[in-house]
């Protein structure tokens, strides 16, 4: 698939899994999405966002966010999604990160929900009304534990090193990529290469591989996450993520930011 | 050698915070308490004791780590992790923290960025360090105006961790959670007691002239700049350069 | 480690994890464990049982047996394991696989239970008080489902490929490996080989590696899964497992068996 | 060409019964709902309709998944399995399945060895076969002694699985799950009503006349004899081999 046909799998309203910062982020769908258009996304990050989130906040494309932080990293804070908040633009469903993994590890295992320690006190929980709390039905009595419900994410969008010819896609240790796409009804993925052989030819390369059944559509996106890095390919150009913070300031910044690099030149230019 | 780097008090403080853990997990962007950690590692290395097990969160030598972002905090809830570090925009008088906010949340201004593990491995991690070099009334605040996460729970609630001490960059605070509160245990050199009073949100139990806080011996001081500062420099090679510069201006 | 020194971790009384027979087998252990002698075993198997578990048993050191299922495949029935079941010697407490896996999983997350679907209106749970019923609390109401309790094992033992001198085992695609590991109090794996080179060193051996910090002792066990198979190593000695299960029909013929070869002595044979 | 072979009627009769699936999974020692499966496939193939996949569990060619053996399970609970096979030591005429032992459990006798993952798969796979080549009084019987999994389940309770066929050596039965109950739906050849009624434990609905079991037409019967019976050699080679012996006889 090209990333165009992947970025039309993407409808209005749908709510789209995100991978933390260092895991493997599509910032090549990012712009394949603005291009596209599709509006009211609900973002899951997974667990926390940055540019990405940043960016189609921004672009005027989300609805809400579910996350346990949003950040630039060393570049600071998320400056679009930071003014959507304080302009109350965008819904944020502010969550801890063991309790996304929580959630899609309830889809993963069909179930309604996941337990979670910890929680009860936070002033998360008190602005979370689906999640809920019971009494652990194992214990003399009383010990209230939090129960947080399956997350069903429609569509897991991620970015990794290599996809076979098979479908399969080399994750490494990575799991929460495994993890966005059990839980997610759709999985599209970019790479940076299409291998030959198949990955789940020998123990070695199959031990880090999310197989095809979980993979709905797979794009060549040569440095594909870029700026961010991608382990084991590239470093994250902390420059670049430096230079947008300081671009995204202001709407209009951030507008020209976006103009001047359409997806792919970018990409060129920092090779 | 130079005089004593304000920032090798902190390490060395935190190396004192940590010692007897096994194995501690130290935040993304968090070279201080990295130093601390890898610190105390080659004190008990050079000491013969057992060996102490660092994860940095992010960092590829230090990642050991291999079932993606939920390990962590899977290894915390099965009692594997000593410590950990927590921050916060905001950490009140009862040990709450705040990472999400100022004002009426949800349309927090400023919105930091958000509470990250802190909700969970707050409750799990036996000895949690507050870490802030900040030391101002906007940061150690009355009462935070979100809590991430309770610096106590209820009897009942399920919890095997939380803050044992707070260090900044003018004092180490001892935590006593019964009453619950804070405790002076020292002053960092050149800091003066009503000094910290004025910077301080809340109030916080004190003798009547806090000890100064230990400072490192030549040996452990050698062990900073040489061995550690190495090790550091893997991982944050700008902090670890910066700090040199300083050192040796 | 050695296998006698490991073996010795073993105290009478304590609960064992042990993989299903595919996955990795520590054959080498069972005979060792065997010469040491620590009776009252409560066995956990991940998720069924096979020629391990019928050994145990037949030498008299295993108290009860969580698991899915106890059989030798081809070869048929668990003789040992089938006997001391219809003369009421040992306590089996039949479980589903999932469910096996579920119990982990809540030790794994340090969460008092997991909850499964499926299994109302099955013996199993009818069989099972320390399991529990609840009303999903996300339903409307009604909506019965399954809580099953965390399984802390004491210690968790299998074979596996390659360990590092770091104490690394590679793991490949076998994560019922790591899940045991997480979920157990201490970790004991024989491998085939210890490498020089850091498992965790790089993305792709990485990716298949348990880490060292949930394994307590390796010892090195050439062929240590022998009869059974070890993937991407070698295959199972059916005809092997189908001698043990012929002379193991009487105790005469299991103590016999277990007489004639001792350990080490038939990994040779083998070869 | 020579006769059709008992065991390719199954074969035949498991592939229409898996029409439309889109991934059917197969247990490890099962090689005749592994024949029908990749039967499908090769069909589907051949026309030019969407893939079949299919997981043989323990095998290595067919083994799509790295994820450990709780794999096939969270498959099965995210509605990624269209289709499974159970059998059992006994099968009761309410679809309850029984692979833990005759008599009075816990103290079975025989003790067959146990559930595996029944007692969640007939729970979450929209359309498991049940198969079973003996057809005796033995096996289907009108109460199962242990009730491994359930053939039904009281309203309320969360199903999207169960069984919809009984295929065994002698004839093919529908299983009605309102009722509950199954219904005959053809007699394999050489088989009559009576022969089955008195192989039959428990009572089931039936025509007059029932049918024959459909037969492999000749394009079918080659693909079987040719791809399918090489593909199938690649897990099941003892099986095969057997297979082609008695074809060839």
């Amino acid at each position: 698939m090209d990333l165009q046909g992947m970025a039309r799998r993407v409808e209005a309203g749908m709510q789209l899994a995100l991978p933390v910062d260092y895991a493997g982020v599509s910032m090549a769908m990012t712009r394949a999405l603005i291009a596209h258009g599709a509006g009211d996304l609900d973002l899951f990050c997974v667990p926390t966002g940055g540019l990405q989130v940043d960016q189609l906040v921004g672009a005027g494309l989300v609805r809400s966010v579910e996350t346990s932080a949003v950040s630039l990293g060393e570049a600071g804070g998320a400056p679009r999604f930071n003014q959507a908040i304080a302009e109350g633009r965008i819904v944020v469903r502010d969550a801890t990160c063991p309790a996304i993994h929580a959630g899609l590890m309830a889809a993963q295992k069909g179930n309604p929900f996941q337990p979670l320690r910890g929680i009860i006190g936070s002033d998360i929980l008190r602005f979370r009304p689906d999640w809920r709390v019971i009494d652990n039905p194992f214990a003399e009595g009383g010990d209230p534990i939090v129960l947080i419900p399956a997350a069903r994410p429609d569509v897991a969008i991620f970015h990794a090193p290599t996809a076979d010819r098979h479908g399969n896609v080399w994750i490494g240790r990575r799991r929460e990529l495994a993890a966005m796409a059990y839980a997610a009804a759709q999985t599209l993925v970019t790479v940076e290469r299409i291998v030959e052989e198949n990955l789940l030819g020998n123990e070695m390369s199959a031990a880090g591989t999310l197989p095809a059944l979980y993979v709905s559509g797979i794009a060549v996106a040569p440095r594909g996450a870029w700026p961010y890095g991608l382990w084991g390919e590239y470093a994250t150009d902390t420059a670049e993520i430096q230079r947008y913070a300081k671009a995204a300031r202001t709407p209009e910044g951030f507008a020209g930011y976006m103009a001047a690099a359409p997806a792919g030149e970018m990409q060129e230019a920092a090779r | 050698m130079t005089d004593i780097h304000p920032r090798e008090i902190l390490i060395t403080t935190i190396a004192r915070l940590l010692d007897g853990v096994r194995h501690v997990a130290v935040g993304a962007s968090s070279p201080i308490p990295a130093a601390g950690a890898m610190l105390l590692r080659a004190l008990k290395q050079r000491a013969g004791a057992p060996p102490v097990r660092i994860s940095i969160l992010g960092s590829v030598e230090h990642n050991f780590f291999t079932n993606g972002s939920a390990e962590l905090f899977d290894c915390a809830g099965q009692g594997r992790i000593d410590a950990f570090f927590l921050g916060g925009g905001q950490i009140d008088g009862h040990g709450n923290i705040n990472l999400v906010g100022i004002g009426d949340y949800p349309a927090s201004a400023p919105r930091w960025p958000g509470s990250f593990g802190s909700a969970y491995l707050y409750f799990v991690v036996p000895r949690v360090i507050l870490f802030r070099e900040e030391h101002s009334p906007r940061v150690l605040v009355e009462t935070v105006d979100f809590t991430s996460a309770p610096g106590v729970s209820e009897p009942g609630i399920h919890r095997t961790g939380g803050p044992v001490a707070l260090l900044t960059g003018k004092a180490l605070f001892r935590f006593d959670k019964a009453r619950p509160g804070f405790t002076l245990e020292s002053l960092h050199p050149g800091h003066a007691l009503a000094e910290v009073r004025d910077a301080t949100g809340f109030s916080f139990d004190h003798a009547g002239q806090p000890p100064q806080t230990a400072l490192p011996d030549r040996a452990t001081l050698e062990l900073l700049r040489g061995q550690v500062m190495d090790e550091l420099a893997e991982t944050y090679p700008e902090f670890a350069s910066q700090m040199r510069r300083e050192i040796h201006a």
